[in-house]
């Protein structure tokens, strides 16, 4: 779960790491005094946010509320502006990069640091990245605080600020179980203070569980969207016509592949983890029907159920309703004979094989055009 | 031979009296793997279908030799049903559950290795050497004993390709499925070294996905060090670039673990990858 | 460093492991209500302190003045009771154990239970105690909390406590940087609340860098010994009459071991660590002859300092005053001949080897006899 | 021969620039140690004596190819110090700084000992193999070459042993101060098993104290493992029972741990138990 960069910055605080001084509005009448010139900046979960005009300087109240009214419903990048956040205008001597994330290989937490931040961090060459994974036995230590300042080329004030600074980043990641917790720019401020400019916090999703407090967070999501969450269904939109069901993350992309082999085109899929309960189906066939895709094509691979007993709950999702469009239906595994005549005799097109299933559903997609 | 779990293996059900542990116990024992204990805090002393439920891995592990854990606990309490497996001394800890948070995994998976135990998963459907055991909860009906060694990232896709295998009278040495979470306890790697090395397999199928550097890694290690051929499938070739693919495992960061990128790497290693899944038994000899 | 009993309980009760209502007072005239009937125990940081008479019941508010007025000032075991604790009875249904310590073998912190506390946790057969270690790189998890349930026989509510109990105990045990903390009784009540009934809880000396709010804890020691203390000079008072200093622990037990071979007695000794630093020797030599032994033995092997440096500081502590008593010395190292002389011109004994430094030190202790 | 450091090892002061890693890495030196680099943060760059600083261990063991470390590191610091050593890659890290918590030597030792990292103290010496190398401040004068292997709790008793075995011509293979800290990274036990393998050491010297059971369990170790003859010396016979003595390791609880507990259980071994420490040669063949 992202969070925007106001909340990011709240918790950096809470952590001790200096952020600048500042406030977050949703209407430029909120704002009453400033903390001296500022930046407005446009609360947007996505990057790119300055390059769009989402971020500007103001040096008056006056000044603030103009900005603030110019970025407040703002569109960047297909994302709304709902907030903007005042922050008092850092006054930059150096910008770095000081990041924490997961690091899959060395199956650890990664520290990356470099003394060339701000811009967009990609671009940065390999040798002015310092990669330090942390060894989950040993944890944080001062010692790698102390080798992030010495490879961002600091020295005692700012290189001690710096090793407090990693230190808390890490205390943050653990506590908060953020999956990446990112400082881009991290600033040297003229006189020398080293200050959050932004800042890109994720919380691991499947740690809510120990995180009430960020349950009740904003997240941008349709009405499906909020539907399929509550269900534990992954839920993409895509561009296409046909409508995808399918039971674990591997298998709904292969048919993706598959049905992109015979020349059909996604327009949404949804993926059920992998199970093959028919409540899941039947409310993942319900929340397809929703979405109003041209063809809904269905590809169980059974593990614990019985084909029928899947089959019944397809039957029942569907059955109240005429939804009048082709249904291109594969079940696999026990029973599955019984479950494609109890499909067929519903007036679904069933199927045996994931190829089948593909290019039946490819050719129904094209016929409706 | 077979690799990680054989006839030797006797598994421990951690979370036997729920749905899913007693469900899956049956079910691994109608596979043919001993199934010795389960555990449950405070049911010790019962029964699942004639299993003894014990309060404690400890004592589960004393009284019966359990050797490999099958962990069914929920996330919030799966670090910890882990942890006590490889403190009462588990050598293969499996772990079905998912949703596990990754600060979690890094620890428990960082601990197992420490002490050389064998951690798969989470967020995997186990393990299955036809004929001998099966420690997951992967379909009993698709498997025939014989010599192709497969490891997957994927669930269900594994079934699906062990499946079109069956069906083509081509059997299984053993079917590792890894997970796909982005911090997972075995890799390709670790699981095609032992294929290497183990006599029964003669060939091997790898099945992943788009997302993380794995792949390519495996591509790598087995240019180096693999000698017996290799077929792969890799999922996700039209999958929308950015998006979440119900994995963590799948989301597509800087330009890096494209299902192109993989598919490069693993070719110019000499494997044959299949296009769709179920063109795997076709490239196997 | 020992804590009171009250304190233990301050500190147990900030890591939320419940304790009786209770108040701690040094004067029977500071008692003004109590939380229904009592105990009143005398706080000497020395078990046996019931046996002593140094805990008794009481009902009422003056009863409670009575009892405190008679525990208050008793000597216990050569402690004198300063302060007691008031604290509400419990309704004891169960008395068990559980403590933390830290076990050397296994290089790790020890989780110990019982169900059987109360008495002499040294007198319960082993069977009877649950010795769980932690592993480091384990850390506490849940399943030890319930292993220790279980052993202890516990159900349902019960057991949950405990287990909350078991966690709470590490998490004080880990950031007190306790090196024992133990809960004998730990109480299940009539009521089936689970209460620690007694505490002990040791901070490890090593780590009071870290905790500052331990410096400022009273402790007992005679002026002699705070010196010491703060010249990081290890202080005991003996029996004999003669005066050990020496470096290293090791060392100082076979300056005494031997010392007790040829029939001398120490009296008191001082290890200065594995160190010969003149400056900490003088320091030695000027506390030693406050301690007003019969004959002083100095035993320093030298490893970094020439022994003649070494001896020059012995003079200068000791050159001033005319002490009057046999100084038996022995200076082993670089320049240990030039030492010999140095010290035999100013009236000392010298001595080449530890055996003939330990003869001569108790020859001359017979002679003051 | 002789054992975990030899003509080899290349030695990193942690702490170099204070007056304790200055004066040490001269008298390590003087020994004929390979002494390559130091480490003392915000100090890279500079020398001490000929001997390159730098301000994290990676970068000194990058650059030296250092495989062994002196930590003169204050207690506060201590343990990241160590950690920071074995997170570069160092092999044996030898720890004379007193006073660390124990909570710090529990966690860097477990970290150690997971990774096959050989620590050595806290609180401790260090080691020397004469005629090789020396890691730590025990006094360069009193060794000779020879076959005795020396493995001691303490600090100038060991000196005085090792003193009084030299001055009557008998030489050691290596001498081991593994420190008396109630948690050490090397016990007795530890280093017995490298004596009894190493092919320079004929005969061995334990000189143990009162405290913890370390020579009880050496005793058993002995009678089981050990081929070589073993003499002891135990300090602390005429200690007072419950009092604190300098050292943690010398608490004399609950009846275990006593001198002549030691003493027995070590004649029962086979060992020959000195009477005074300076008896000690006479004991050995």
């Amino acid at each position: 779960m992202k969070l925007y960069e106001y909340k990011a910055k709240e918790i950096l605080k809470k952590y001790g790491i200096p952020v600048p001084d500042g406030f977050v509005v949703s209407s430029p009448d909120r704002i009453k005094t400033i903390p001296g010139p500022v930046m407005v900046k446009a609360q947007v979960l996505i990057g790119g946010r300055g390059k769009a005009g989402g971020i500007k300087p103001a040096n008056t109240v006056d000044e603030a509320k103009k900005v603030a009214s110019a970025i407040l419903g703002m569109d960047i990048r297909g994302y709304k502006t709902q907030d903007v956040l005042i922050e008092r205008r850092l006054d930059i001597a150096k910008e770095m990069y000081l990041g924490i994330t997961v690091d899959r290989s060395n199956r650890s937490l990664l520290l990356m640091a470099s003394p060339s931040g701000g811009v967009d961090i990609e671009s940065v060459p390999e040798d002015k990245i310092l990669m330090a994974p942390v060894d989950p036995l040993i944890g944080y230590q001062p010692y790698l605080g102390r080798r992030v300042a010495s490879f961002m080329g600091l020295q005692k004030e700012q290189a001690s600020q710096v090793v407090s600074i990693c230190h808390r980043l890490y205390q943050l990641v653990m506590s908060e179980d953020a999956e990446l917790a990112e400082i881009n720019p991290l600033v040297v401020t003229k006189d020398g203070k080293v200050v959050a400019g932004d800042a890109k916090i994720t919380i691991d999703s499947d740690a809510l569980f120990r995180h009430n407090e960020y349950e009740r967070l904003h997240e941008d999501l349709t009405p499906l969207e909020e539907k399929a969450k509550r269900l534990d269904i992954a839920f993409v939109q895509l561009d296409g016509n046909i409508g995808v069901i399918a039971n674990g993350a591997g298998l709904t992309m292969a048919t993706l592949d598959s049905l992109n082999m015979y020349g059909g085109e996604a327009g949404v899929f949804l993926d059920l983890g992998g199970t093959d309960d028919p409540e899941k189906v039947k409310s993942a066939m319900l929340l397809m029907v929703e979405a109003k895709p041209k063809v809904i094509l269905l590809n169980i691979f059974g593990g614990i159920t019985k084909c029928d007993t899947v089959a019944k709950g397809v039957l029942e999702a569907i059955g109240a309703r005429r939804i009048g469009i082709p249904i291109v239906a594969r079940i696999k595994g026990v029973n599955e004979d019984l479950a494609s005549t109890m499909l067929k005799d519903a007036g679904m097109i069933p199927a045996h094989g994931l190829s089948e299933a593909a290019e039946l559903a490819a050719r129904e997609s094209q016929k409706v055009g | 031979m077979a690799v990680i779990v054989d006839e030797k293996t006797k598994v421990l059900i951690q979370g036997i009296t729920g749905y899913q542990g007693t469900y899956h116990a049956s079910a691994m024992r109608e596979f043919g793997t001993k199934v010795v204990a389960g555990t449950s805090p405070g049911k010790g002393g019962s029964k699942v279908k004639d299993v003894p439920v014990f309060d404690t891995a400890m004592e589960a592990v004393g009284k019966t030799g359990a050797n490999a854990s099958c962990v069914f606990v929920p996330a919030p309490y799966c670090k910890d049903a882990a942890l006590e497996a490889i403190d009462a001394g588990i050598e293969t800890v499996v772990i079905i559950t998912e949703h596990l948070p990754v600060l979690d995994a890094i620890h428990l998976i960082a601990v197992a290795r420490s002490k050389g135990v064998t951690v798969i998963g989470p967020n995997c459907p186990g393990i299955a050497s036809p004929g001998k055991a099966k420690v997951g909860i992967l379909p009993n009906m698709i498997f025939k004993k014989g010599t192709v060694g497969v490891v997957s990232k994927s669930g269900t896709l594994t079934y699906e390709i062990v499946n079109a295998m069956t069906e083509r009278k081509v059997g299984q040495s053993t079917c590792v499925g890894i997970g796909g979470d982005r911090v997972s306890g075995t890799y390709f790697i670790d699981v095609l070294k032992k294929f290497e090395a183990d006599k029964q397999t003669k060939q091997i199928v790898l099945v992943g996905e788009i997302g993380g550097t794995a792949e390519e890694e495996a591509a790598e290690y087995i240019k180096k060090h693999v000698s017996k051929p290799v077929v792969a499938y890799i999922a996700g070739r039209t999958a929308p670039p950015g998006k979440r693919m119900g994995h963590a495992g799948a989301i597509i960061a800087r330009g890096r673990g494209t299902a192109e990128s993989k598919i490069k790497a693993l070719e110019s290693a000499g494997v044959k990858v299949a296009k769709i899944p179920t063109d795997v038994p076709d490239l196997l000899q």
